[in-house]
């Protein structure tokens, strides 16, 4: 890379040569490793501390580091702030092909590393940066102080500082670490031990029972002694609005069907009457009465729900909730609409995880926020909004396989949490 | 043979000694035509060193000075780590982006875009050869100074286009764009300013213009005409600062919103000749305003001659700099205050208030000269 | 023409000048995180603008799933890292209501005041982003400055800066330390002065006011219908904050007002947030007099365990309305589901309503006083 | 935005705006100027310079760590709680038998690589035998040294 990797080639045979190249090299090894300029990049939490390092209290500009370059053309050093998704990973090998050489890059935080927090059971997750692109330094912590930042720099300062134009810096190669699990490893390791240790020992325990019969152990675990604290009785307050049962019963008269929740026999308005004041009423709504409802509800001078505070759906065995979260913003009270959407199980069971399974019609026509939302159940759940403008995967690429909020989704990359 | 006078100290050195030196030569290459060519070429050669010298090693000085600055707005220290207080930064930066690898994008086109970093510093280049730095001390004396300088400013442009062109990204490409129609627009309040300054100093010539300004503190232009010297100079501080690229109008870079503009593509060595051409064209900017409003090399005398004396005892290319470097920390800490406007508020502010008030101030500029006579 | 539109772009229409498109981010400074905005110009103009999540999605809900409720409080940091102690708060309440526990006073009282001091860190991120954004670099290094005092505040009493994983049904990890008040006491005045100069700085800047005042408008009907919630609604009309409307923890009890502003431009956006840091100030202010001396800082603990049922909590995060969905499906330990209701989210969906006709620049204006935190869109 | 004003109406904004317009900008500069000029105000934090008075808070989160007495003894009892309690299986409790064959602690493996410093460990911790240590140089060029083994010696029982 550059001129002064054949100045050996040229200058060594010369005398007195040697020591000209290593000047040179000294003088450039210096300016490299006290003038690294980080790329501006960051995903999640993990860039809110590098943010912090380049701000008054930390000053990443001690080091010379405060250029922080947008393009990466410019930059000298990528330091990944932040969780990787799949989605994300080609974006950020381009980044690092982008980079001119010589090029080092900080992985910062647990997520960089190994995934951190999203290891186990995560289908989005690229664990570790490793996979993708040749990382220099590892900064553990979730996320790192911003010194402990700096101690990263400092390492790469030295890391640098020690190659010369005769071990020139060359491009690394990524390490597959993607499937590494290193809970099971580490027991599976430890259980082979075990058996050995198992085996060498069974003569000295057995002679250690005979000497000893009635052995007890002196060691005695201290149990933390715990704040004695009182029980507190909550109390639920109730702002704004009509309450459940009155919500409940101007709803029963209109839709007759309506029902909610519970596992008692009791009638259904002293269950609503038991629900307690903080806890929003959530009907179990028809599937024809959907639409009609939520248009009664929006338009109703009663009720006067125009703000859908959110969209979402659970998973279970046959069918489909479609939760639907409104509320009135003039009146105050809050109303959840539950759909239960069975599942059409015409497909064949093998087509299932891949297909649609449900269909509903859509209410951006009514409330344009809950275009996403929809968006959003249909990636996640694959159910079918009829009717929907823009109905595309929303978070994973068009092209992933199945329907992951679903309970027996299954991806050929994830790894069930061990315990 | 027409041989352009050079006039500076080492220029009247070097033309007295060619001819002694070449006293020693042979008698038939003797003659006075070859030695006025030498001195000539000996002259260029050490005026050229001399520019170099003056604009590439003001740079990494400007750069620290910069950091430094900024730091010092947003209560911080700056770099610290390497050397005193971190002096030897830049020029670990300036080492470190020289030994960096080079290339151009996919689809660039390449002649351009390598020649695009080049054109971009030969501006800054030729306006210092223009500037008295002290009352010898001027590489090229040209009677039509300031002409030329107007000419030689809009050169510039020519690169930054070429080099958002060339590089084949449509952040580049607005940049560039940004950039042309910034600098087409602020060249003609730039050139009308200059035009104020020629006109109460009847002279086109810079050094005529500086020494038009002998005297005391109240005879610099910014003080000479009442209130009008003022406003002139603060509009050619705007101006400057738009011609410059600079924050607050720095809209062709724009790094939260074309990742960096016209230089988006570019890395190592050519990215250093923006980086390098900013701050030099920094420096002759400065030394600008300093020469048209600031009295150039004259000592800010007071009028009391017990103060004056001592004022004018330390030479006048060290009054130069320190006024120099005084408006490049006016620059950098409006730089460091200022939000960007957007570009088309850039341009309305150009069209609709700044060419009007400079044509007013050209009226009365010339309205005051009628009348004090 | 409609043929050759990539997929979200749905304005037809004729013109004489030639369009083309542009992807802002997912790497870009001014998107706030890694989110990938597709632009389709005229000229400087934007045509329309469709956002592309997901950059960051790492299925949270998913992982949930086979997490215990405890465990997800930790995981709720990783939402809106900027107010991470908020979205404590927001899991902890929904958990509380399930187990049916209450929390004592001071707990109470601990619970409020970190909240404050969560949304003012968030607004001063949000102060020195916008600046930054606007190319101020020195509003940055400003709004991170204080920022960084509260921080402190936060890692003493919580043992970490970022993210906090803080509070517990029943009340929280810890009792503050002595040193609690007065630190945001000196704090408060320290800020005071320093807030006195920010306000200084930017406020009446004359490019500030050409740049933000009626760009962007959302008017008070767009942005109920598409959802927006805190200050982005609250710029453009209409009086809703969660302290107020189902006031939780004691905030009935404290004396403060919402500011609302009309205009529902950027320069609303951005007054409405310095005027709620005064706000959280008074706030503060109080809970520092009335602060109780004695008594218990936590309930008793009990493990984590919420009977069957669906539980909704709700709160006012410095972005928005924070809702928590949480599903029981058994009694135990784990959620069946839980869902997040990130307040950014309707943002961005309405920022293609707020962009149309207005410059590139203005795009940058108008996603800084949006203020959105991408992972808590993605989850 | 566009409006319909008349021309004086536009001439006096125009005009209200050269005045006030200046004005704010000379505002911002004063702020800018004041703290140029009062370097008291540089709050900065020296890192590595000032390593011998940077102390972390009591609670602060580091690195996972086992309290040992004086002759490396620990309190585990390999119960598992904090290995459940953690929310990415960071922490491996690997037992052993004695040699009384009684189940005790053999390996504490503690991943510092994927470790999310929730503190949830210490919390669930019935003996206190684990704490967070306010460590926070830990940046390394070799990933394998992120894996510690945290005890030194077999647990006691």
């Amino acid at each position: 890379m550059g001129i002064i990797n054949y100045a050996p080639k040229i200058l060594d045979p010369i005398p007195g040569g040697k020591y000209v190249v290593n000047l040179v090299d000294y003088v450039v090894n210096w300016a490299r490793a006290n003038s690294i300029w980080p790329l501006t990049y960051g995903t999640s939490c993990c860039a809110i501390e590098m943010m912090s390092s380049s701000m008054a209290r930390y000053d990443i500009a001690r080091f010379g580091s405060e250029v922080f370059r947008a393009s990466p053309r410019q930059a000298d050093l990528f330091i990944l702030a932040g969780t990787i998704t799949r989605r994300m990973a080609p974006a950020i090998q381009m980044l690092w092909e982008q980079i001119p050489g010589p090029k080092y890059a900080i992985a910062m935080g647990a997520c960089t590393i190994s995934g951190g927090p999203f290891i186990y059971d995560n289908y989005a997750v690229v664990r570790g940066a490793q996979n993708l692109i040749p990382v220099d330094v590892f900064v553990p912590g979730c996320p790192p102080r911003p010194e402990a930042l700096f101690h990263g720099l400092l390492t790469l300062r030295e890391k640098i500082l020690k190659e010369t134009c005769r071990h020139p810096w060359h491009v690394g190669r990524p390490k597959d670490v993607s499937t590494m699990d290193r809970y099971r490893e580490a027991a599976k390791t430890w259980a082979a031990l075990e058996e050995m240790k198992d085996e060498e020992m069974a003569e000295a325990r057995a002679k250690f029972k005979e000497e000893h019969p009635d052995y007890k152990s002196s060691f005695k675990p201290i149990r933390i002694k715990k704040e004695e604290l009182p029980e507190v009785p909550r109390t639920p307050t109730h702002k704004g609005g009509l309450t459940q049962s009155e919500l409940f019963a101007k709803l029963h008269a209109k839709f007759p069907k309506v029902s909610v929740h519970t596992h008692s026999d009791s009638p259904i308005e002293e269950v609503v009457a038991q629900i307690p004041a903080d806890h929003p009423l959530e009907v179990i709504v028809d599937f024809e009465d959907y639409l009609p409802m939520v248009e009664f509800l929006k338009n109703d001078p009663e009720f006067k729900m125009d703000f859908l505070i959110d969209e979402t759906a659970i998973d279970y065995d046959d069918h489909f909730d479609l939760v639907t979260m409104l509320r009135s913003m003039e009146i105050g009270h809050k109303l959840f609409l539950c759909v239960q959407l069975k599942k059409d199980f015409a497909i064949a069971e093998e087509a299932r995880p891949t297909s649609l399974l449900a269909s509903v019609p859509t209410i951006s026509n009514l409330y344009p926020g809950a275009e996403v939302k929809e968006r959003e159940i249909y990636d996640m759940f694959g159910i079918n909004f009829e009717g929907h403008p823009d109905q595309r995967r929303i978070f994973l690429d068009k092209d992933f396989v199945g329907y992951p909020l679903r309970k027996d989704f299954t991806h050929p990359q994830m790894i069930r949490r061990p315990v | 043979m027409y041989v352009p006078s050079v006039t500076h100290p080492i220029g009247d050195f070097v033309r007295e000694w060619v001819p002694k030196l070449s006293a020693y030569l042979p008698e038939q290459l003797q003659s006075q035509t070859l030695d006025s060519i030498v001195a000539f070429l000996v002259n260029a050669v050490i005026c050229i060193i001399a520019v170099c010298a003056v604009n590439i090693g003001s740079a990494p000085i400007l750069i620290y000075m910069e950091r430094k600055v900024c730091a010092h707005v947003q209560c911080r220290l700056g770099p610290m780590r390497l050397g005193w207080h971190g002096t030897l930064q830049t020029i670990a930066d300036v080492i470190k982006m020289l030994f960096k690898e080079v290339y151009a994008p996919s689809g660039a086109d390449k002649l351009m875009f390598y020649l695009a970093p080049l054109i971009v510093l030969i501006a800054p280049f030729m306006v210092a050869a223009l500037i008295p730095f002290d009352k010898n001390l001027v590489v090229s004396d040209v009677s039509m100074g300031i002409p030329l300088i107007i000419a030689v400013n809009g050169f510039g442009v020519l690169g930054i286009l070429l080099g958002g062109w060339s590089s084949n990204n449509k952040y580049s490409l607005l940049g560039a764009l940004r950039s042309g129609a910034q600098m087409i627009s602020y060249e003609i309040s730039f050139a009308m300013i200059l035009l104020f300054v020629v006109m109460i100093s009847g002279s086109t010539n810079l050094m005529t213009i500086t020494q038009s300004q002998a005297g005391t503190i109240a005879d610099w232009f910014i003080f000479k005409i009442p209130v009008l010297g003022f406003i002139g100079f603060i509009l050619f501080f705007i101006s400057s600062t738009a011609e410059m690229n600079r924050a607050p109008f720095d809209i062709a870079e724009a790094e939260q919103e074309l990742t960096g503009g016209y230089h988006t593509e570019y890395n190592g060595t050519p990215f250093a000749m923006f980086y390098l051409a900013e701050y030099i064209a920094l420096v002759t900017n400065s030394a600008l305003a300093t020469t048209c409003f600031l009295g150039g090399f004259h000592a800010p005398c007071i009028g009391v001659a017990a103060v004056d004396n001592y004022l004018t005892m330390v030479p006048g290319v060290v009054w130069f700099f320190a006024k120099v470097f005084f408006m490049i920390w006016c620059y950098m800490m409006v730089r460091w205050t200022f939000v960007r406007p957007r570009v088309d508020q850039l341009m309305d502010f150009e069209w609709k208030f700044l060419l009007p008030v400079n044509l007013l101030l050209l009226g009365a500029g010339a309205a005051y000269i009628v009348i004090s006579g | 023409m409609s043929a050759t539109l990539p997929p979200g772009f749905r304005i037809q229409r004729e013109t004489n000048t030639e369009e083309f498109f542009i992807n802002m981010g997912p790497q870009h400074p001014s998107t706030h995180g890694a989110l990938r905005l597709a632009l389709r110009m005229d000229g400087e103009t934007i045509v329309e603008l469709v956002p592309h999540f997901g950059y960051i999605h790492r299925g949270m809900e998913k992982q949930a799933e086979s997490m215990s409720y405890l465990q997800y409080i930790a995981m709720s940091d990783r939402q809106d890292y900027l107010t991470a102690i908020q979205n404590n708060l927001g899991v902890v309440i929904a958990l509380e209501k399930g187990m049916n526990v209450g929390v004592p006073e001071k707990g109470e009282y601990i619970r409020v005041m970190l909240q404050e001091l969560g949304r003012i860190a968030s607004h001063l991120v949000f102060y020195g982003c916008f600046g930054g954004d606007l190319g101020g670099q020195t509003c940055l290094l400003f709004g991170f400055k204080e920022r960084e005092m509260i921080h402190d505040i936060l890692e003493e009493v919580t043992g970490s800066r970022l993210t906090t994983n803080f509070f517990r049904p029943g009340g929280s990890r810890y009792d503050v330390p002595d040193t609690f008040l007065p630190r945001v006491k000196a704090f408060l005045d320290h800020l005071e002065g320093a807030m006195r100069d920010y306000e200084r700085f930017l406020s009446k800047n004359i490019i500030v006011l050409e740049r933000s005042v009626g760009i962007g408008i959302l008017s008070k009907e767009d942005a109920i219908a598409y959802g927006c919630s805190g200050p982005v609604l609250r710029a453009s009309g209409v009086e809703f904050d969660v302290r107020r409307a189902n006031p939780y923890s004691i905030y009935d009890q404290l004396d403060f007002d919402i500011p609302v502003f009309h205009n529902g431009d950027c320069y609303d956006r951005y007054k409405i947030r310095i005027a709620e840091i005064h706000e959280s100030m008074k706030i503060l202010r109080q809970c520092i007099d009335k602060f109780p001396k004695e008594g218990a800082w936590r309930s008793k603990e009990k493990p984590v365990r919420l009977p069957v049922g669906r539980y909704y909590s709700e709160i006012e995060t410095a972005k928005g309305l924070y809702a928590t969905y949480v599903v029981a499906a058994t009694t135990g330990e784990k959620p069946y589901r839980i869902h997040t209701r990130g307040p950014s989210f309707p943002h961005i969906a309405a920022l293609n309503k707020m962009v149309q006709g207005h410059k590139i620049s203005d795009l940058v204006t108008i996603m800084a006083t949006l203020d959105p935190v991408i992972p808590e869109i993605d989850r | 935005m566009q409006e319909n004003i008349t021309l004086v109406q536009y001439f006096k904004r125009y005009l209200k705006r050269c005045i006030t317009g200046p004005w704010s900008l000379i505002c911002g500069l004063s702020v800018s100027l004041k703290y140029f000029l009062s370097p008291w105000k540089i709050v900065t934090e020296q890192y590595p310079e000032n390593k011998k008075t940077l102390r972390m808070h009591e609670r602060y989160r580091g690195r996972l760590e086992m309290v040992e007495d004086e002759e490396g003894n620990n309190h585990c009892t390999a119960c598992g709680m904090c290995e459940r309690a953690c929310p990415n299986a960071s922490i491996n409790v690997l037992p052993t038998k004695n040699i009384a064959g009684k189940k005790v602690l053999g390996r504490y493996v503690y991943h510092f690589a994927s470790c999310t410093q929730c503190g949830l460990c210490v919390e669930a911790c019935p003996f206190g035998a684990i704490v967070m240590s306010p460590a926070f140089e830990v940046a390394t060029t070799e990933p394998s040294s992120l894996e510690m083994i945290l005890n030194k010696k077999e647990g006691q029982g």
